[in-house]
């Protein structure tokens, strides 16, 4: 980033040298290292990725033995829950911009912020330490008493990893929730507040109240496996579907922690490509906080067929239906903003549109599994497989592509290539859908998942479906590279290039450390295009 | 667009020069209800770590009575009420150092420091001889365990939880007394008075916290059984 | 049209049309729902899209009656989700009472299977058409999951309790058998068949098969009664140490606390295992736990027998 | 607790202090009856004042905003959820008379 435009005293350069890096209490620095951090995870659960694909390719298991299968799919579950998807949106474009679109100079808690990295590097550190030392082979929901009693890998090594990485988590949601309460500046009221807040700020609550559990819930599978106390051992009496709760308890509602941030972008998105105001402001706001509450009672829809009871399995269903509710109303109001809107195409409304599909279809066959009598016969088969990459690769990496792509120019200072970026969108839109389409008709025959082989019959399926986890990995590599050239050689961005509304545009691109020279007073809602003409791109 | 910049004081004044403001604070009020707010809301993700073994507690509970009868027997309920007793004791200390602050009396903060700080040890030396009489009762679950009581395996599972919670609340009880350490160096070098006690009181927070906790485990674990044992 | 490879699980119980009915509904609702999202972003974007650079959209800030439209149409619908698959449910829970009792111990990596009779097999399951089949299910390790997508039945198998699975198989042929919940190593060779035949065939099978000599579960159960001593303390007789187990199976028990529980498959389950868990009111705590000691098959043995029992007990058998 | 709020006097934490004395003392006196079913429920009410009276009094929630409030009830309320809808499950195991289901 050596030549050009920016201004002298943008964040990226005020202080020179590594060190003002790895010690920097700036949450626009903070959220670069996360970054680079999550994409390099993203690579490697990829990798993971491609490892069952390739086996998955013949109906034997012969390329890998089925105890390396087993690591495989597990740390690609691990790696990419854990260190890629959680953290992902609300640690990069979350913290890049909670502060600047609330009018703040920084998080409440800069430091935190920057311990919260820390501890996702130890807890990542930890983990990986898992993987060279015997890997880790009880897939990602940890279930005992496998994990406890029978496997022979480094259970508990990449529990503490995670139990760490926990405590990453926690501390960012906490710094998001105080720092929406108590930095906004003056004027700035709830209602004026940008949907991406409300979404981060929804999930941070999530963050704080289900986390921990997910900490403890480890931290006992780890004393069980080390310290010989136990907890869930049936030959104590211990009860396996404990542990199931417990795990759950957390695990539901981290699945909202990974689609709200992505919500929240949507709705950034289609606001500014359409330059309109979105349509329903505040049932967009609110259901964010409902998906947040209602996302704590469904869990047990995991243990339709764990021997739970038939009747909580009832209560759990039910819930599960209305927690879908707030989901249909923002994709309801994302499709109605479009409505007369003036709607740009360039690249960022690619990854929306994508997302809108794909959401949709992932959402809708979430559904599915929640009505009780049909999840026993697709659960633990490839159709949950192919729901959760639905919503999770089609609807949150969109989001977060889609945002990345919109943001780009804030945090460079440099524009990207828009045709690249459309390819990209175009390539994982199809290659998506290639991969895991089939994976709905394998589930609904009854492929069940975690197989390292399986019968004949669904070989053409799952050809299929590897072959477009080669074009989905395309899709994902191509920005990697566009992205990195902007760095060196793309055109300096002004400081609105999408001509949107929110703070974030009304400051220098990329911004200065501080944010703000002064101190910022809002006095109109967000999205306010109506009187628009003379005000964009300073 | 909404950025009308503009020179604004939200009290800025008032504590411009307070050297304990941080840059990206407006003022002082402002720093210190975001402190308070993330103390507690810290407290809170505790509430939930703690919740997780309170649950497994309860669901154990519900399927074995009796095993968790018989387990709490073996626990000393003496030993727990002198517990609860000297973490009281010293959240009244604790409470009375950020009083201390509060009316800027720095003798009387290094004091109730001190005394805080001597309550808590005295706990975990009780804690201590609670689980050396453990040990050699052979009540740790696991291979040394007692097989010959009744019920042992779930007796086991009383006990994985019954060192579990305690061994988690003594530990948080050692990071609380690590903190009372860094306090009271702060509370030496005078740092604390009526305009500025944030960290005393929010470690007084997390102190009274640690002590909520065992109000509760002292009933749970201790006097489960003790009307058995009177009989 | 025949494709060279299926797209549909084949159809061979009776409550797999029921499953499948339930299935393509939620699917038509959902292709309805996708069609109309995916039509309507394509169309506005292309018909809306921007004309000129300084172009901003209509100022619509939403509607309270379209947001009730839509928050009340996929609430209705989502209900009626859940009530048909909750009684769908609740019908694949319920084994009928005629059903004819297989037991199942799943262990890591294999399926043993017991017959009514006594015959044995493993990783296969052989059943007559058109019977009520109820499996009672044990696992000697970790969880698994019996699986029969042909059914679309399924359910896990976990250490430490018994769970149960019913079907009415309706057309002969050869089934895929799964582990569908993760056990470890070899989960995916944990796999066999589900072999349906006529019942006559059924019958010719199970005299013609090998495997040992047949003892029927609960004259397998009376035998550890007898090795186990327990009829020492289970006499039978007024006095005796034990309780008389005649009868007590789907009895309500009182325990010492006070509660009362029904005697159902976990509680006798219980009760061997783990004796003093729930202690019936009246007796000492006294009977020896045999977890460890015997394992799950034999424990669904001895609940065969002691719910072959009469009222008056082991001394009238 | 902000800056500007009174400075709770010692008389009213030495109060607080003798009156979690004394209901320490209770639990323990009472736990030597049996009150049958009534035990726990006693138990924890008294756990539960005790725990209110440092909430309100030591930590001086009285004195926070109602955002503090709000935060400390609803930490409660979710660990209600959690227990509560675990125990929808493990209470209603036995209902329908089916293992397992
Ligand atoms: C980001 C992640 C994410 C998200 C947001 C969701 C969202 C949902 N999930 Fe999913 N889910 C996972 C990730 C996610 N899930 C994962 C990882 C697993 C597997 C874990 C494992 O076992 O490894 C899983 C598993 C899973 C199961 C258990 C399957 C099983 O193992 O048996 C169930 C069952 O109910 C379920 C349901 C739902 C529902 C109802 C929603 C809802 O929130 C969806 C709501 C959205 C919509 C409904 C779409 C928009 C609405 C409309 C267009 C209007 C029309 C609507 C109606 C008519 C209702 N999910
Ligand atoms: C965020 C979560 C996330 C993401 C993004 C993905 C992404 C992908 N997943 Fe996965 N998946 C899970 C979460 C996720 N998955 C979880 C939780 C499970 C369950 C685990 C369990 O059962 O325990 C699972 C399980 C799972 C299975 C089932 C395994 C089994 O049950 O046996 C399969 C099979 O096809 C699969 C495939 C894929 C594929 C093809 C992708 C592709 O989208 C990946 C594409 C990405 C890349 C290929 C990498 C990107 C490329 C670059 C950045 C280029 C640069 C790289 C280099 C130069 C090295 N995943
Ligand atoms: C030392 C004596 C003794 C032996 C040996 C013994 N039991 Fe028992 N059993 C008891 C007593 C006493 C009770 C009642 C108290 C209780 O519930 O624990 C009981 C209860 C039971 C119950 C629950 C009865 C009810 O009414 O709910 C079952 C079932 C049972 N035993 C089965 C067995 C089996 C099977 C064996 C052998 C494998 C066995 N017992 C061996 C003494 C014994
Ligand atoms: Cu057994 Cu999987
Ligand atoms: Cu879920």
């Amino acid at each position: 980033m050596s030549d050009v435009s920016q201004p002298r005293n943008s964040y990226l350069d005020a202080p020179y040298g590594l060190a003002s890096w790895l010690l920097t209490k700036d949450h626009k620095r903070i959220a670069m290292l996360y970054l680079i951090s999550i994409t390099i995870f993203f690579a490697i659960g990829g990798l993971f990725a491609a490892g069952i694909r390739l086996e998955l390719l013949t109906p034997q298991g012969d390329l890998w033995t089925s105890d390396l299968y087993n690591k495989l799919f597990t740390l690609h579950g691990v790696v990419m829950i854990f260190f890629f998807l959680v953290p992902s949106i609300p640690a990069t474009l979350g913290n890049f911009l909670m502060p600047i679109m609330i009018g703040a100079k920084d998080l409440a808690f800069p430091r935190i912020n920057l311990i919260s990295w820390y501890l996702y590097i130890i807890g990542a550190t930890v983990t990986l330490a898992a993987v060279f030392t015997g890997g880790l082979d009880t897939g990602w929901t940890f279930y005992t008493p496998y994990s406890s009693v029978s496997s022979q890998t480094a259970v508990t090594t990449a529990a503490i990893g995670v139990f760490i990485t926990g405590f990453s988590s926690i501390l960012t949601g906490l710094n998001f929730i105080v720092t929406t309460h108590r930095m906004r500046a003056p004027g700035m009221t709830w209602f004026r507040l940008p949907l991406f807040v409300w979404s981060n700020y929804a999930t941070s609550l999530v963050m704080i109240l289900g986390t921990p559990v997910i900490a403890i819930t480890v931290l006992l599978v780890a004393a069980e496996r080390a310290l010989g106390l136990g907890f869930f051992d049936p030959a104590r009496g211990g009860d396996p579907v404990l542990f199931q709760h417990l795990f759950w308890f957390y695990s539901h509602p981290a699945v909202y922690i990974m689609i709200l941030p992505g919500m929240g972008v949507i709705s950034e998105l289609v606001a500014a490509m359409a330059r309109k105001q979105v349509f329903g402001y505040s049932f967009v706001a609110f259901s964010s906080l409902a998906i947040a509450i209602l996302g704590f009672l469904v869990w047990g829809h995991h243990l339709f067929v764990s021997s739970q009871s038939i009747y909580a399995g009832l209560v759990f269903s039910i819930i599960t239906m209305l927690v879908a509710i707030p989901s249909a109303v923002k994709t309801f109001n994302w499709t109605a903003t479009l409505y007369r809107g003036s709607i740009s195409w360039q690249s960022p409304t690619w990854w929306v549109v994508g997302f809108m599909g794909l959401f949709t279809i992932g959402g809708l066959t979430g559904v599915f599994l929640g009505t009780l009598g049909l999840n026993i016969h697709l659960t633990d088969t490839y159709f949950v497989v192919a729901h959760f990459h639905y919503i999770m690769v089609g609807g949150a990496i969109m989001a977060y592509m889609g945002g990345l792509h919109f943001w780009w120019p804030k945090m460079t200072g440099r524009m990207f290539s828009d045709a690249g970026s459309k390819t990209s969108a175009v390539l994982v839109f199809v290659g998506f859908n290639l991969t895991f389409f089939p994976q709905f008709v394998l589930g609904f025959m009854g492929m069940p998942r975690r197989y390292h082989a399986y019968p004949d019959e669904w070989q053409v399926l799952n050809v299929l479906s590897s072959c477009g986890a080669g074009v989905l990995a395309l899709g994902y590599a191509l920005p990697l590279v566009y992205l990195t050239y902007s760095l060196f050689r793309g055109a300096a961005a002004p400081a609105n290039p999408w001509g949107a509304k929110g703070l974030e545009w009304t400051i220098p691109s990329p911004p200065t450390t501080y944010n703000f020279e002064a101190e910022v007073r809002v006095d109109e809602p967000a999205y306010n295009y109506k009187s628009t003409r003379e005000v964009h791109v300073g | 667009m909404q950025g009308t910049v503009s020179a604004h004081d939200g009290g800025h004044d008032a504590h411009a020069h307070n050297p304990n403001l941080q840059h990206h604070f407006y003022s002082m009020e402002q720093q210190l209800e975001a402190s308070t707010l993330g103390m507690w809301l810290f407290l809170v993700t505790e509430v939930m770590f703690f919740g997780g073994m309170f649950l497994a507690y309860l669901i154990y509970r519900v399927i074995y009575p009796e095993a968790w009868i018989l387990g709490s027997n073996h626990l000393n309920v003496a030993m727990g009420a002198l517990n609860t007793g000297v973490l009281i004791c010293s959240s009244l200390t604790m409470a009375l150092a950020v009083r201390a602050a509060q009316t800027s009396n720095r003798g009387a903060q290094i004091r109730y420091l001190l005394l805080t700080m001597a309550f808590g040890s005295v706990f975990l030396i009780v804690k201590y001889f609670e689980y050396a009489e453990k040990f050699e009762h052979h009540l740790v679950p696991g291979r040394h365990f007692d097989m010959t009581l009744p019920q042992a395996g779930q007796q086991q599972l009383f006990f994985s939880i019954y060192f579990m919670m305690t061994g988690i609340h003594a530990i948080h009880m050692i990071v609380g007394l690590g903190l009372m350490l860094v306090i009271l160096t702060m509370a030496w070098r005078g740092r604390f008075s009526a305009s500025y006690y944030t960290p005393i009181e929010m470690s007084g927070l997390y102190w009274h916290f640690v002590d909520i906790v065992w109000i509760f485990l002292f009933p749970l674990l201790y006097l489960l059984g003790a009307h058995y044992s009177a009989h | 049209m025949k494709l060279p490879f299926p797209l549909l699980p084949p159809n061979a119980s009776t409550v797999a049309t029921e499953v499948d009915i339930l299935y393509w509904f939620i699917t038509a609702i959902s292709a309805f729902f996708v069609v109309l999202v995916a039509a309507l972003v394509v169309i506005f974007t292309i018909k809306y899209r921007r004309r000129h650079e300084d172009e901003v959209g209509a100022d619509i800030h939403g509607s309270l009656v379209a947001e009730l439209t839509w928050t009340f149409i996929p609430l209705v619908l989502s209900l009626l989700m859940f009530f048909w698959g909750a009684d769908l449910a609740f019908r694949l829970a319920r084994p009928p009472v005629d059903a004819m009792e297989i037991f199942v111990v799943g262990k890591q990596w294999m399926w043993k299977i017991q017959h009514p009779d006594g015959t044995r097999e493993i990783n296969q399951m052989h059943v007559p058409a058109g019977r009520n089949i109820r499996l009672t299910m044990g696992s000697e390790d970790v969880i698994h999951d019996y699986s029969i997508p042909a059914f679309r039945v399924k359910m896990d198998v976990v250490p430490g309790k018994l769970t149960t699975l019913w079907f009415n198989a309706t057309t002969p042929g050869t089934y895929h058998l799964f582990c569908a919940e993760y056990c470890g190593t070899n989960h995916s060779g944990m796999i066999g068949e589900v072999i349906v035949m006529e019942p006559q065939a059924y019958e010719a099978w199970l005299s013609g098969a090998t495997g040992g000599p047949a003892v029927p579960p609960a004259q397998a159960g009376e035998q550890l009664f007898a090795a186990n001593a327990c009829a020492t303390c289970h006499s039978g007789q007024p006095g005796a140490i034990g309780p008389n187990l005649g009868g007590l199976a789907g009895a309500a028990v009182t325990l010492t606390d006070g509660r009362t529980v029904v005697a159902d498959d976990n509680y006798l389950r219980e009760s061997i295992m783990v004796p003093l868990a729930k202690v019936v009111a009246g007796y000492q705590p006294v009977m020896p736990p045999f977890q460890g000691l015997l394992s799950e098959e034999q424990v669904m043995q001895l609940l065969a027998y002691i719910k072959s029992l009469k009222p008056a007990g082991p001394a009238a058998h | 607790m902000s800056q500007h709020a009174p400075v709770t006097p010692v008389s009213t934490y030495v109060n607080i202090f003798v009156a979690l004395l004394v209901l320490t003392g209770l639990t323990y006196v009472v736990a030597t009856f049996d009150f049958g079913l009534l035990n726990t429920p006693i138990a924890l009410a008294v756990a539960i004042l005790k725990a209110a009276l440092v909430i309100v009094y030591f930590m001086g929630v009285r004195y926070n905003t109602p955002l503090t409030k709000v935060v400390v009830i609803s930490g409660f309320c979710w660990l209600l959820i959690m227990f509560g809808l675990t125990l929808n499950d493990y209470l209603t195991r036995a209902w329908i008379g089916v293992a397992g289901r």
